[in-house]
């Protein structure tokens, strides 16, 4: 288990330490990254068939253990090793000759690397402050990579990102503060306390009303992060001035992390305090957040914040999902792996579009299909996954968290949801109708070689067709197990 | 494994080997080709497996459990209803398959004929599961399948930008019909976890009378956005001219008939069928659309429109004969209901023979004249001579016009209308005459309309270049033209033949079922139970044959003597196409005397010669007919919605102290949730 | 454990909330730049407080390392970043002066009602300060958001966690020490970040007004 | 056997009684407007002319111009072999009913419409537009006036109304009847090309409804549509006159039986054309665009005999 834990988290840690190291930037550094985090792929897959084999992994001593990896854990892991893997093989023609360029790409290897392991932290250790450090830590190294280019809008969008988003978590620090505060409260100063094992394990003895103000906290702190409305206002100019492969692990996984951190307390909480609770919370910023999220792509003209609005309607909808109980619970789990694939693909082939139209504007990207057919395909099935059409596999999430809105007798959310899902698929399907097809602009070179770039995405595809059509059984186990993190 | 399940995997996989090695085709060329083989593999595939479940009534069931097995798994059941569909679908995509071979052929090195090869047969995998599916998660599945490649077969032309609004167009809609479907099927299945049809039939009995009228609200929007009745039909006129020719016979023949398949499984199959009131808004919703389809196919002058029109009509039509039969079922007269329901389904299968036939017919002609303005056609009729033949029986099929088969269907709609005289309450029976007016009158608007299709389209002399250098298409084209013109006649004339096996399907759908043996009818005549009506196409047929043989005879034999001269012109002496009757002046009448419904508006301007009035330079009509329930139902909504997205728009102002004091409103307010919630 | 550590408390918190009301109240940044530097003293010195009252050793190491960090080298890049950009004033921020001054009361009172049921929950001689640590919070939250210089909101953000150390403090007697050096780590990390972007932002934009910072819609 | 009989006898008897209908209404007309006219039986002579003379066909013309003429003349002799004329077969078997022969009278209209459009002659298209709008418009209203009789008859099959009339001669004399056979007349003046909706004497092009579709016709062709024509005419008037007064009819192949019904036909049929003859004197032709408001009203007057009928039973 630590050998596994070890080759998890070591290599992105190496491979920043690396990019310190090596000055100037050398290919190979990326290369090294590159196969570092492919290391730690497999060493999340080895997990995930760990935690499945044997249950939840933690080290001897289970209540000051500062490691423990469950299903939830291990799917979260999956996600950004998977997103950051194929990020990074995306990653190593962004080199380019000249001197600066250089510089900023040892930069962003560092800074990448960095952002991998703190992510790939807050989802295994079991010491909930430590989570917020780590999550906290997240903020920082990614905020450093968005304004890699200097320029008025990145420079913007990152203060706005560093500092609602430091607010925000500080905010969720008062949230542990307090609910540590109530456990110490009850049961002393015990060895461990702050892991949320034990948490929970004390929940049923702990107070509610305490509990309940410092998840009111925790919802906002997290929800911050993780782009629940009305929070997520720096989501929207930090993806799109970001580089897209910072893009692509920020809004497929980052969100995701945070996401979980949520989904952790609520276990917590919900030990002491009845479901209904955290569920009402979650479901009203979730629905807000699809709102806002659905209506902010109605008029949109770039296409980078048009995806980024689309986080935060999923987000909304993995929110609502979580408070659908378990059924809901495995479809918002399913939708968070869905989408980070989903989301990264699409910002990803966003990155080439903006490469090559040199613009984020809808409007002024015509002809996509016929100048870049490949990236214009791949963006569109991209899109097309994340409106919710079949064979790609938002579509089952989509289809369950209705099913579960539905058999839990919340007719209303269905009826919403379904409504802003159609929006936002209309408004989506506009825009992806006005870039696709038309004359390509005069400046714009017409013609793209099928590169290994491609290939990448295409395998994309390929998980995302598969988890549609099959959702193969190991994993809906492993995510039918990772229920029982958020849902005990 | 038995036949049928061998059958419908030969199905699965010509269809999923014809999407893939159309997609990795070297030429274009043969991409066109590959597509057709894996359509044409597919299609016999399905049909072989529709004609054994008919034929043995033994359903064919084939269940992949592992596959998505958090959403119930993929669950295949084709019953002798489902076959029929089936059967419907590959009757109209083998020909239209091999049709499209040469007919994309001017679409070479213009558009990615892989991507539509992968589409083509994806839709038509999709189209050809619908009436398998037997769970919610494989229904839906298979039903979005058919809607996300339909949109990018919609989109085949999409350098053009009215291509590209309809398809918009289309989306939307057909994704509407996804987010009402959901809930209905999910209604039904509330509070169980099962979601196979087999679990939901035996749920749909004990659901309360609000779930049920809930689940028949939603069911009607969700398939009638499909199936294209008023009001929802708006997407049909738009995408069915936009697409490749035979993707609409497809679309318009046999996609729009899931949707009339849908509102029999899951109202009349897993309800087992509702209160008369049903029947009421059933019929009342078929007769508008009949009316309201017709009326606009008239005012419309692009061939491939004036077609889509009409496929709301006959949906209509299809949906009268529902709901007659729904009415009569609910009050207890179950053997006259069948007439209704026989006739539906009837209608059903013709509408998709004559439909796909008309269709390609204009194909054909598009592909010739490149336009598909009747004000620009003419006199096709010496030019592609076996085209017009099969557009003017295809014409007269949907005309309505003894003895083809749109006659024998809308002659089982009128009976089961008539039979509404048995029912004792006034109230109800009062719905039938109303609709009878409606649906002559639709039909004598049909007749109208297809006069005007016919004859300014093919006859007299060509108004341009374009069609005056169209020469007869290929003979593959004309072939399948053929086979489905055969079908309309075929169908007709053996129509009381094929609506005895009709009236087999339905009698093993619960709430179809008339419960009780029904009298075996001849083979010659269509009748109705319990009454005396009936009518035999083929004698019509044989006698309307032996007359105009015997008067051709006697004309002949007394020496007819022909010559051939100009048409009378008024004195001048050369006729020219400008003398001809246009689309828009056969229409005139009739815009005038629906005037109210049409609300057109004229724009009248005239030049006068600056030194005197009495003196014209020009003179400018322009009239333009926009249907105004677009203005009604989504006017206001797409304005809503850009209304509240300019609303949210302007919570992301740029300021930063803004956002953070939402961060703290947003605290405050969860606290105080909190604090309440204590 | 007797009057005397509940008064020490009180007195401390009530300290720290003063600072921060008094951002609030002046409005040269050199002046917020001592405002918070006694912020940190108070800080320190009540956890050195707690400390010697809960005869938690480890306190004591958390004391220093808040003197050091927060009470010395912050301040002091502080001031260096101050002097470099002049000393540019909250001429106008968005709430003036008396009124920051009303909404900040009504926070205080805001925070007491909060704090009124959980400080039922516990004996801790300490439980008066929990209001008080809320309120603190909630004045730098209104510190961020209604001033406008990049400067100032850093601090106000300092505050914040300075609110969150003594929220720690008072109601758990710290947290592990563990957890400490993470946080500690972060802010500083933190910190140093903000000030880089802040350089970031003086060179793009020749100003430190936030206001500037307006580009980016819908 | 009967029902043989009908097939082949009763078009015959009706083909040769139809052009002396129309004749007979000419006459009748002339004399009303103290003229002294041809005789009623000058169509007799004017078909034989027409069917010795060549035949002028268009350039532009297909094969849809020449197939036309049989089918109008095709189509009506089937439907006179479906109507109760003289005889009214015991067995209810023949080829259709009600609707059958209405939808056969429309495909006869559809093939004239079209062969109107096949010349190319801006009257022909205008002759072709106006019919098909009177014949839209006038479908509700027949399918109508069928329904009020095959209420109280149960079925839409002739034989079976004929006979439900004579059970029951009482129900003949209510409102329902009665409104449906006004209803019905009003549109066999439409759909035949009477005043006041069309003028069938008319040379003048732009008043023109039938007339204009057939004006490219010569020779035998146009004899057969003549006849065709008269044939519709005769039809028409035998199911207002035996659908409502059903007394008379055969019900038998016995000679006496079927004489009488001949005579009675030939009565019925002579009164109806002299009401034609009365009214085409009386009444002017009304503008086309005003034909709608005549047609609604007979609609009117169809659903309240359908309504009266649901309230009477």
């Amino acid at each position: 288990m630590s050998l596994i834990l070890a080759v998890l988290l070591a290599p992105p840690l190496g491979a920043s330490s690396l990019a310190i190291l090596v000055r100037p930037y050398r290919r190979f550094v990326g290369w090294v990254s590159t196969i570092g985090v492919a290391l730690s792929l497999a060493a999340s897959i080895a997990l995930c068939t760990t935690v499945m084999g044997a249950g939840p992994q933690q080290e001897a001593v289970p209540a000051t253990a500062l490691w423990r990896v469950d299903a939830l854990s291990a799917l979260l892991a999956l996600c950004v090793t998977l997103v950051a893997l194929v990020a990074m093989l995306l990653g190593q023609r962004a080199g380019h000759p000249d001197r600066e360029e250089l510089a900023r790409t040892r930069y962003f290897w560092i800074f990448t690397n960095a952002f991998v392991f703190t992510m790939l932290i807050a989802v295994t250790i079991q010491n909930v402050a430590l989570m917020w450090v780590a999550i906290e830590a997240t903020t920082i190294t990614s905020a450093m990579v968005i304004p890699l280019t200097r320029t008025k809008a990145s420079v913007e969008a990152s203060w706005k990102y560093l500092l609602i988003c430091s607010v925000g978590i500080a905010l969720a620090f008062a949230g542990t503060v307090l609910a540590y505060f109530d456990f110490v409260a009850t049961a002393g100063e015990v060895p461990g306390a702050l892991n949320w094992t034990v948490l929970r394990g004390a929940a049923p003895s702990l107070h509610p009303p305490l509990l309940q103000l410092a998840f009111a906290f925790l919802l906002i702190g997290y929800g911050t992060k993780a782009g629940l409305a009305p929070m997520h206002t720096w989501l929207p100019d930090a993806h799109a001035e970001a580089p897209s492969l910072v893009s692509a692990l920020m809004s497929g996984v980052l969100l995701a992390v945070a996401m979980y951190a949520i989904g952790r307390w609520k276990a917590v909480v919900d030990a002491a305090v009845d479901p209904s609770f955290t569920n009402r919370l979650l479901m009203g910023f979730g629905v807000v957040s699809v709102v806002v999220g659905t209506f902010s792509l109605v008029i949109q003209r770039h296409y980078k914040r048009m995806l980024a609005y689309s986080s935060v309607e999923h987000m909304g909808l993995v929110s609502i999902g979580l408070a659908l109980g378990p059924l809901g619970a495995f479809a918002a789990l399913l939708h968070t792996m869905n989408h980070a694939v989903a989301k990264s693909l699409s910002f990803l082939a966003a990155g080439r579009i903006l490469h090559r139209y040199d613009t984020t504007e809808i409007g002024k990207v015509t002809g996509l299909l016929r100048v870049m057919p490949w990236t214009g395909a791949l963006f569109a099935i991209g899109i097309l996954a994340l409106v919710g059409l079949p064979p790609f596999g938002l579509f089952v999430s989509e289809f369950l968290l209705v099913r579960a809105a539905v058999v839990t007798g919340r007719f209303w959310v269905a009826g919403l949801v379904l409504v802003l899902l159609l929006t936002a698929f209309t408004s989506l399907v506009h825009h992806l109708n006005r870039m696709l097809y038309g004359e390509p602009p005069p400046a714009v070179t017409v013609g793209e070689r099928r590169d290994w770039s491609v290939t990448v995405l295409a395998v994309s595809v390929g998980m995302l067709i598969v988890l549609g059509v099959t959702l193969p059984r190991p994993v809906a186990a492993l995510i039918t197990q990772s229920v029982r993190g958020v849902i005990p | 494994m038995a036949f049928g399940t061998v059958a419908l995997l030969v199905m699965a996989v010509g269809y999923t080997l014809g999407a893939v090695l159309s997609l990795v085709a070297r030429s274009d060329r043969a991409a066109r080709v590959l597509t057709a083989v894996g359509a044409v593999v597919g299609g016999a595939g399905g049909l072989a497996a529709a004609v054994s479940v008919l034929a043995t009534r033994v359903s064919v069931d084939a269940v992949l459990p592992t596959a998505v097995s958090a959403a119930g798994g993929i669950v295949i059941r084709l019953d002798p209803l489902g076959a029929f569909f089936l059967a419907l679908i590959t009757a109209v995509s083998l020909p239209a398959a091999v049709y499209g071979t040469t007919y994309m052929a001017e679409y070479d090195g213009r558009c990615s004929l892989r991507v539509f090869g992968l589409m083509f047969n994806a839709f038509l995998l999709g189209m050809s599961v619908v009436p398998c599916a037997a769970n919610i998660f494989t229904f839906v599945m298979a039903w979005e399948l058919m809607a996300v490649s339909s949109y990018f077969l919609v989109m085949t032309e999409s350098e053009n930008s009215e291509t590209r609004q309809a398809g918009l167009w289309y989306a939307a809609m057909t994704h509407l019909g996804l987010v009402l479907l959901l809930p209905m099927f999910f209604l039904i299945a509330a509070g169980h976890e099962a979601t196979a049809f087999v679990d939901l039939r035996a749920y749909g009995a004990t659901l309360t009378a609000g779930t049920r009228t809930a689940v028949f609200l939603l069911a009607l929007t969700a398939f009638g956005s499909k199936a294209g009745i008023v009001p929802l039909h708006v997407w049909l006129p738009r995408a069915h001219p936009a697409a490749p020719s035979h993707v609409s016979a497809l679309m318009s023949g046999v996609m729009i008939k899931l949707g009339i398949y849908g509102l029999i499984r899951v109202l009349f199959d897993l309800l087992g069928g509702g209160p008369a009131w049903w029947g009421g808004v059933l019929l009342a919703v078929g007769s508008i659309s009949a009316l309201l389809g017709v009326l606009y196919a008239l005012v419309e002058h692009d061939l491939k429109r004036l077609l889509a029109y009409h496929s709301v009509e006959n949906i209509g039509i299809i949906l009268i004969g529902l709901g007659a039969g729904s009415l009569l079922h609910s009050v207890g007269l179950r053997t006259l209901a069948v007439i209704g329901w026989t006739g539906a389904l009837f209608h059903t299968l013709n509408h998709a023979c004559f439909k796909g036939l008309l269709f390609l017919g204009a194909g054909s002609v598009k592909q010739q004249t490149h336009t598909g303005n009747m004000e620009e056609l003419g006199g096709l009729i010496t030019r592609m001579p076996q085209t017009a033949l099969y557009f003017l029986v295809g014409s007269a099929a949907i005309a309505a016009l003894p003895p083809l088969n749109g006659f024998a269907s809308e002659w089982l709609v009128f009976q089961s209308l008539l039979a509404g005289a048995h029912i004792s309450r006034p109230e109800i029976a009062a719905g039938f005459p109303i609709a009878v007016g409606m649906l002559a009158l639709t039909s004598g608007l049909a007749a109208a309309c297809f006069v005007k299709a016919f004859g300014i389209s093919f006859l007299a002399m060509p108004r341009s270049d374009h069609a005056a250098q169209a020469r007869e298409c290929h003979w593959s084209m004309r072939a399948m033209m053929l086979v489905l013109a055969g079908g309309c006649v075929v169908l007709g004339l053996a129509a009381p033949w094929v609506t005895r096996g009709m009236s087999r399907i339905i009698d093993g759908v619960p709430g179809l079922s008339a419960g009780e043996p029904i009298p075996p009818s001849s083979s010659l005549w269509l009748t109705v139970p319990s009454s005396s009506a009936q009518v035999s196409p083929l004698l019509l047929a044989v006698l309307l044959g032996a007359i105009t043989v015997a008067v051709l005879g006697a004309i002949h034999v007394g020496g007819l003597r022909v010559r051939r001269a100009d048409t009378w012109g008024c004195g001048r002496i050369s006729q020219t196409a400008r003398m001809e009757y246009t689309a828009s002046a056969f229409a005139e009448p009739l815009r005038r005397v629906f005037a109210e419904v049409y609300q057109p508006t004229q724009d009248l301007s005239i030049s006068m010669h600056p030194e005197a009035r009495y003196f014209i330079q020009s003179i400018t009509y322009t009239s333009h007919v926009v249907p105004w329930f677009e203005h009604v139902f989504y006017d206001p909504v797409i304005r809503a919605a850009r209304g509240l997205a300019a609303q949210t728009r302007r919570l992301q102002a740029g300021s930063l102290h803004l956002y953070l004091l939402y961060v703290v409103a947003a605290l405050v307010a969860a606290l105080a949730c909190a604090w309440w919630f204590q | 454990m007797g009057g005397a550590f509940s008064q020490l408390v009180m007195l401390g918190s009530s300290g720290m909330l003063l600072t921060a009301l008094i951002v609030l109240w002046r409005k040269g940044v050199p002046a917020y730049i001592t405002a918070y530097r006694w912020q940190s003293w108070l800080l320190a010195a009540l956890t050195a407080t707690v400390g010697y009252y809960g005869g938690d050793g480890q306190l004591y190491w958390v004391a220093a390392l808040l003197l050091g960090l927060k009470g010395v080298a912050i301040p002091a890049l502080l001031r260096t970043m101050q002097r470099r950009f002049g000393t540019e004033r909250e001429a106008t921020p968005y709430v003036n002066t008396e009124v920051s001054l009303l909404i900040a009361s009504v926070l205080v009172v805001f925070a007491y009602l909060l704090g009124r049921p959980w400080m039922a929950l516990t004996q801790l001689p300490t439980r008066q300060g929990l209001p008080l640590a809320m309120s603190v919070l909630f004045v730098s939250l209104f510190i961020i958001v209604s001033r406008k210089k990049a400067i100032t909101q850093v601090i106000g953000f300092l505050m914040l966690e300075n609110a969150i150390a003594l929220l720690a403090v008072v109601g758990t007697f710290g947290v592990p020490l563990l957890v400490e050096f993470g946080v500690f780590l972060d802010a500083l990390m933190g910190f140093l970040v903000m000030q880089i972007f802040i350089y970031h932002i003086h060179d793009t934009f020749d100003t430190l007004d936030v206001d500037a910072l307006a580009r980016l819609r819908h | 056997m009967s029902r043989y009989v009908v097939l082949v006898v009763q078009p015959l008897v009706a083909l040769a009684l139809a052009p002396g209908l129309v004749g007979f209404v000419r006459w009748l007309k002339a004399r009303l407007q103290s003229r002294r006219g041809a005789p009623p039986w000058q169509p007799y002579f004017e078909i034989r002319k027409l069917f010795g003379k060549e035949a002028v066909v268009s350039h532009t013309a297909s094969w849809i111009f020449r197939a036309t003429p049989f089918v109008v003349f095709g189509t009506s002799v089937v439907v006179a072999s479906l109507v109760p004329l003289i005889l009214v077969p015991a067995s209810p078997l023949v080829a259709g009913d009600v609707f059958a022969a209405v939808y056969l009278l429309l495909l006869g209209t559809f093939f004239l419409a079209l062969a109107g459009l096949d010349t190319g002659s801006p009257f022909g298209g205008m002759g072709a537009s106006r019919e098909m709008t009177v014949v839209a418009l006038t479908e509700p209203t027949v399918a109508l006036s069928i329904v009020a009789l095959a209420l109280s008859a149960g079925s839409t099959n002739f034989s079976q109304i004929v006979a439900r009339t004579i059970a029951e001669p009482a129900a003949a004399l209510g409102p329902g009847h009665l409104l449906a056979f006004i209803a019905l007349f009003v549109v066999t003046l439409a759909e035949t090309g009477r005043l006041p909706v069309d003028n069938p004497s008319t040379h003048l092009e732009l008043t023109m409804i039938h007339e204009a579709m057939v004006l490219e016709y010569s020779g035998p062709y146009l004899a057969l549509i003549e006849w065709g024509s008269a044939l519709k005419l005769l039809v028409f008037l035998a199911l207002a006159a035996n659908l409502f007064i059903p007394w008379g009819l055969a019900f038998a192949l016995a000679p006496g039986a079927l004489a009488i019904g001949l005579a009675s036909a030939i009565v019925k049929l002579g009164a109806l054309a002299a009401t034609i003859a009365v009214l085409e004197t009386r009444v002017a032709k009304l503008r086309l665009f005003r034909v709608p408001e005549l047609l609604s009203a007979s609609f009117v007057l169809a659903l309240l005999a359908v309504m009266s009928t649901f309230l009477v039973r």
